[in-house]
């Protein structure tokens, strides 16, 4: 090898034309569960245009039109979905209470879901100290009555919106760490991340560059079947009286107002329960969806 | 490969420094059972190891599982401090090494592993797989990265598209490529070639190993080359490390290695590996028994329990490594 | 007296999203006891799949055999009951397989898990002969202090001993076929001779036939008597070893025997097969090893090749055999 | 074996002390306690004299103490409502929830674990289809839903079971059932997801190819594979047994913690908030620790390690 070796042929085998199929877009929506979407949308698209399609004020007192039924039920169109004991429009404040479970919901999801992943982050790359740190208080949360805890907490630092999120936030985030961090620890372990390591990446570099990217599927299937989630909770907090504080319109609060009139107008129960049972479903038929098409290997939870 | 520098286990000649060396590194780690402390027990998963590797050319490094193989291209590659000894890049410890000094190392050094799958972030696009080494460590402009793109991609016999595909795109031996066209990235003096076709097809491995040997030669890059193909080392390399147990038991230039083989280890490796040729093979097993747990190293010479010609003072005394021939070392008492 | 195993023209499809996988595309050969065939071949090219497919142990759902015969001692094992196919495995046929890191079941003891062939396939009941069986196997195997490591877990053994219980197992029953798939894949260089030999040596005592799958060339020059070499669910050439290693007559055996590094064959470049394996799914028309062969003609990329024959037990399936053999 | 017993009690008493760290500061988290043990009315006089007794004017650190010793010595102040010790009012009622607990664990195991392990066996059949959709109903339904219905259903309709109240096994039923519900459907999910992961692997394929019949290749090798993720599944529904208390208990009038952890609440009972989620949380972790104890017995590579 003592002449030149540049002239020598480089072995150019692999001509052959590389992996045919490219997914078209489309086909990254196959299998998409349609009346699910269509049940989210319009929850989503009513929480947010409550003020302007709401048939009534929501919270407009009518003693004389109380307890009406709903239409099919012997009930007019005035009120679609019947009156409560105060004549209140159940329609409108169903419309309301979307607004609630979707406000509520979406961001306890945001920031639970980033202050555990970024905890899990930092514990699973990390290691030592950081990690049996943030291990540890993982179990602690994790140990803990959740539910006795957070009522607790609302009973003690008063109930409102922001107080619930923000209690919610603090029950939550344990879940993500514990999942994401054994995430981060199987993608650490892949061997681009050593190579990243030996082309002198820094920790920052690879922590948001090569690892955060390979946790996000895993990370999106456990945020949307966690809003389904703090939507139970919400409802469950409100029904105890704990949640958003009245007269603001709650599906939780309207069922536990509903409950007095078991046996007499069913429909204040029952109307409420589906709109929490159809939210729900269909937020986790999605996740379903989600996590078949995002990552097959994530298949408990 | 006109001549093969002699080694310099001890101490490196003037004028022909290695390029990276290890002076007497030992790396021992604490393996702790049940999380209780006190129970940590002594794993010296490197032990005492010397060796050079001068520019362009290749070492090649064989040994079973538990001989450390893995620790020792760790170590190579700056990833872990060793506990005693030296690693030295171009004469330098790369552990006392500033800032720039180690931004050097990682300019100067990569490293191609196994796992074709493993090795690249299925995240990422070719194109951000293979410049990535050039993005943190050169201040090339954009422009200038996809030129040199285009330049590797080409290298290492992969069309210019490739660059926009994802890694699950690829086959096996294409992953194989993609990870060599980034090692060779910034034109490193050394790359540590971890088992790089261990996990390929058979009738893969060649193009692999061709590439490899073509990409040395163009580029004058030297090579760390682990395998348990001990034909596939005698191909590519050199040198020639045979490890045991954490330890090296002998070293030499392939040549004489293989022509002459001196330590019982590396005869039982070489019997094991005969080219296939029916009714020729023995099935008799050159060694008994199985590599002992590295927790727990028997006395004396390490080897001496497989060891089918061991005495009584090979229990007693650890054999050292010495020179029987110029640049022939190996650790047996038994070898004169 | 029918072979002990005869295989005609079986065929094995896996359907998968992306079309129809042929794994096994029409494989046919023969096995007689005390007779060792290798199987070898890429990842993909069908010879795992073709002994899950003698004993009908497919992939629930995906695999299914779509056609052929695989008569074991003159009876077409397709045609049997689930229930009579399940008490032929493991008494009659049984296997070794590939990773015994991961082969055993980790919550039960050696002892308790080598017991079970016995029970399940000679009923025996009784303990103290439940155990003295299990030590006589696990003797004969060559596993030190039997009688301790019955109540030993598998992860407190080394690979190559509990690659020594999983054979154990397979003979426990006194079968008179052994499929061994890689048996020596996952183990150190040193330890694979050991357990090759220990195959060889069960063989020859309860005269099985045996057939061994493995990638490596120098496992079947060790062990084999014949070799079946598969490319892309076909077996494209076939003959006893000597014949293959000396004068192979398909392309892809030839290269695969070159473009093996070899030690001391002194050489600049080693020969490389180019292109990838090619993928069941899509199979080009003609001859599936066309698109990477040396030799390819016209002929060769839309004329299937069928098999030709040279003298009673050496076939090749090439169109240019023939010539390949003068060489 | 003795390692890992001994770090798990390690990692218990760490998890104890940080719930007591928790419940230390949920009495300091409005800013100022005594406006949570102490009537509006009360004067600023009254207050002090409050803050001083409680030790409210001493640093943190010296408060949380106290707090401690308190704990130790099982002394967690008077209940305001019922004048009498909290932990006493605590012990109460605590079996009630218990036995609830109980019934409510059966019911959401056995329902589980056998629904999961048929769906896994017959997977892609009517039978797996059928713990699909078990499974989403019951993580989308939420208890209190169910529970309403429930009432709705078997005693204003069909007047089948009492609507509250404990009294005899009849009113068991129905709290049990709403209770388990969720933990039902999650404990379906994993028994699936874990045996079809069990099922995948080398040594399934290798009884089978022994010739191990099919019923014990599930039983007996997959299954106790599988039940570890199990096993740690359901000890995290104890804990929402427990915790879901608070709303079933409300629903079907339930003289349990749940409903007096409501009560304590609105009626600002603050000592006794502060027992029940203390011995509460306290008394979980030891249950955990109990089944990761067990794990060792399922798992050798944990017992002989």
């Amino acid at each position: 090898m003592t002449t030149d070796s540049s002239s020598l042929p480089l072995d150019k085998s692999v001509a052959e034309p590389i992996a045919p199929k490219r997914a078209s877009w489309l086909h990254n929506l196959r299998g998409l569960p349609v009346v699910p979407l269509t049940i989210l949308l319009i929850v989503i698209g009513t929480g947010i245009l409550a003020p302007i399609i709401q048939p009534h004020n929501p919270n407009e007192v009518d003693l004389l039109a109380s307890l009406r039924p709903p239409v099919g039920f012997d009930g007019t169109w005035e009120h679609p979905l019947g009156t409560d004991e105060l004549g209140r429009d159940v329609l409108s404040r169903l419309m309301d209470g979307a607004q609630i479970s979707l406000l509520v919901g979406i961001a306890v999801v945001l920031g639970a879901g980033t202050l555990g992943a970024t905890l899990a982050l930092l514990a699973g790359y990390f290691r030592g100290w950081v990690d049996i740190l943030i291990s540890r208080a993982t179990d602690t949360f994790l140990a803990v009555p959740f539910l006795l805890v957070a009522i607790s907490v609302v009973g003690a630092v008063g109930a409102s919106t922001r107080n619930l999120i923000l209690v919610l936030i603090f029950m939550t985030w344990a879940g993500y760490a514990r999942v994401l961090r054994s995430e981060v620890l199987r993608v650490r372990e892949a061997d681009f991340v050593r190579l990243a390591k030996v082309a002198g990446c820094s920790p920052a570099r690879i922590i948001i560059r090569h690892i955060l990217p390979n946790i996000v599927n895993p990370l999106i299937v456990l945020a949307t079947l966690q809003l389904s989630a703090v939507i139970v909770i919400e409802a469950s907090l409100s029904f105890l009286g704990l949640g958003v504080p009245a007269p603001q319109a709650t599906w939780g609060g309207m069922l536990a107002n509903g409950k007095a009139y078991l046996g007499v107008q069913n429909s204040l129960t029952i109307v409420p329960g589906i709109a929490i049972a159809a939210t729900c479903l269909s937020i986790n038929l999605m996740g379903d969806w989600l996590r078949v098409r995002l990552d097959p290997r994530f298949r408990q939870l | 490969m006109t001549t093969s520098p002699a080694s310099t286990v001890t101490a490196p000649k003037a004028g022909d420094t290695p390029l990276i060396e290890l002076l007497n590194v030992t790396k021992v780690y604490t393996v702790r059972a049940g999380g209780f402390r006190g129970q940590g027990r002594q794993l010296r998963a490197v032990d005492g190891v010397s060796l050079s590797v001068p520019a362009a050319t290749t070492l090649g490094l064989v040994g079973e599982s538990g001989c450390g193989k893995t620790t020792l291209s760790r170590l190579l590659l700056r990833q872990e401090p060793p506990t005693t000894g030296e690693v030295r890049y171009a004469g330098k410890n790369v552990w006392s090494m500033g800032r720039g000094g180690q931004k050097d190392f990682h300019r100067q050094v990569s490293a191609v592993f196994q796992d074709p799958y493993s090795s690249l972030n299925p995240r990422h696009r070719v194109r951000e797989i293979v410049t990535e080494p050039l993005m943190v460590n050169s201040g090339m402009s954009r422009h200038d990265r996809e030129e040199k793109l285009q330049s590797l991609l080409s290298d290492v016999g992969l069309p210019p598209a490739a660059a926009g595909l994802y890694p699950h795109e690829f086959s096996g031996g294409q992953r194989q490529r993609i990870a060599i066209a980034r090692a060779i990235a910034l034109n490193p003096g050394l790359v540590v070639l971890d088992e790089p076709v261990s996990a390929l097809d058979v009738s893969i491995r060649a193009q692999i190993l061709n590439l490899l040997k073509e990409l040395q030669e163009r580029h004058q890059i030297a090579y760390v080359f682990i395998a348990h193909d001990l034909a596939a080392v005698e191909h590519m390399s050199d040198q020639m490390a045979v490890m045991y147990l954490g330890a090296l038991v002998e070293y030499a230039p392939v040549e004489g290695l293989y022509g002459n083989p001196l330590h019982p280890y590396t005869k039982a490796l070489l019997l094991a590996s005969q080219p296939p040729q029916p009714g020729k093979m023995s099935l008799e097993a050159p060694l008994s028994g199985e590599v002992p747990s590295p927790l727990n190293l028997p006395s004396g010479c390490r080897f001496r329990t497989r060891c089918p010609i061991a005495e009584a003072r090979c229990a007693e005394l650890s054999p050292q490594l010495r020179e029987v021939r110029p640049g022939h070392y190996v650790s047996c008492h038994l070898v004169n | 007296m029918p072979p002990l195993l005869e295989v005609k023209n079986l065929q094995t499809h896996f359907i998968t999203r992306s079309g129809v996988a042929r794994a096994v595309d029409g494989v046919t050969f023969s096995l007689e006891r005390g007779q060792t065939l290798g199987l070898v071949g890429e990842s993909g090219s069908g010879k795992s799949v073709t002994c899950s497919s003698i004993v009908r142990l497919l992939p629930k759902g995906s695999g299914r055999i779509v056609g052929g015969e695989v008569l074991f001692e003159g009876r077409n094992l397709l045609d049997i009951s689930e229930n009579e196919m399940r008490r032929i495995r493991g008494s009659q046929i049984s296997f070794v397989t590939q990773d015994p890191m991961t082969s055993l079941n980790p919550v039960y003891s050696i002892g308790n898990q080598m017991e079970e062939p016995l029970r399940y396939h000679q009923g025996m009941r009784n303990h103290g002969q439940l155990h003295a069986k299990v030590v006589e196997a696990l003797t004969q195997v060559g596993i030190p202090s039997p009688e301790r490591r019955v109540k030993d877990y598998p992860h407190q053994l080394s690979g190559g001993q509990r690659q020594r219980v999983v054979t154990a197992m397979a003979i426990e029953c006194q079968p008179s076929l052994l499929i061994a798939d890689e048996p020596t894949t996952a183990l150190d260089v040193t330890v694979q001779i050991q357990i090759l030999r220990l195959l060889k040596d069960v063989q020859k005592e309860l005269n099985l036939g045996m057939i061994l799958v493995t990638h490596d060339l120098s496992v079947i020059a060790r062990t084999c008597d014949k070799v079946a070499v598969m490319y892309a669910g076909r077996i494209v050439e076939e003959g006893p070893i000597d014949e293959i290693f000396a004068r192979p007559r398909h392309p892809y055996t030839r290269s695969l025997m070159r473009a093996i590094p070899q030690i001391g064959r002194k050489e600049d470049r080693l020969y490389s097969i180019p292109g990838q394996p090619p993928d069941v799914r899509r199979l080009p028309q003609g001859c599936p090893f066309a698109p990477r062969c040396p030799d390819v003609i016209d002929r060769c990329t839309h004329e299937a090749p069928t098999e030709q024959f040279f003298g009673s037990n050496h076939r090749a399936r090439c169109l240019r055999a023939e010539e390949m053999g003068a060489s | 074996m003795t390692g890992y017993i001994v770090s798990r009690l390690i990692q218990t008493l760490v998890t104890i002390v940080g719930i007591s760290v928790v419940v230390f500061f949920l009495a300091r988290l409005s800013g100022d306690a005594t406006a949570l043990l102490i009537p509006p009315e009360a004067t600023a006089e009254d207050r002090e004299a409050l803050k001083e007794s409680l030790g409210l004017d001493d640093p943190l650190p010296v408060q949380y103490g106290i707090f401690v010793k308190g704990i130790i010595t099982g002394d967690f102040g008077d209940s305001f409502r019922f004048g009498e010790p909290a932990l006493d009012v605590f012990l109460d009622r605590f079996p009630n929830t218990l036995k609830l607990a109980a019934a409510s664990a059966v019911v959401a195991l056995l329902g589980g674990v056998s629904v999961g392990v048929l769906g896994a066996i017959r997977a892609g059949g009517f039978v797996d289809r059928l713990t699909t959709v078990i499974a989403l109903l019951g993580q989308a339904i939420p208890s209190f839903l169910i529970g309403i219905m429930l009432i709705l259903f078997f005693a204003v309709e069909l007047r089948w079971l009492p609507t509250s109240g404990m009294a005899g096994p009849k009113t068991f039923i129905m709290p049990a059932i709403a209770s388990a519900w969720y933990s039902m459907a999650a404990l379906t999910r994993m028994t699936r997801s874990s045996m079809l992961d069990v099922m995948e692997t080398d040594y399934i394929r290798l009884a089978r190819l022994k010739g191990v019949p099919e019923r014990a290749v599930i039983w007996k090798h997959a299954f106790r594979n599988a039940l570890v993720p199990i096993l740690s599944l359901f000890s995290l529904q104890i804990i929402f047994f427990v915790s879901g208390s608070v709303v079933i208990e409300q629903i079907f009038a339930w003289p349990g913690i749940g409903q007096l952890t409501i009560q304590a609440i609105f009626s600002r009972d603050y000592p006794l908030v502060q027992t029940i989620v203390f011995v509460t949380s306290t008394f979980l972790v030891l249950l955990n620790l109990g089944v990761d104890l067990l794990y060792a017995v399922i798992d050798p590579r944990i017992r002989l390690a």
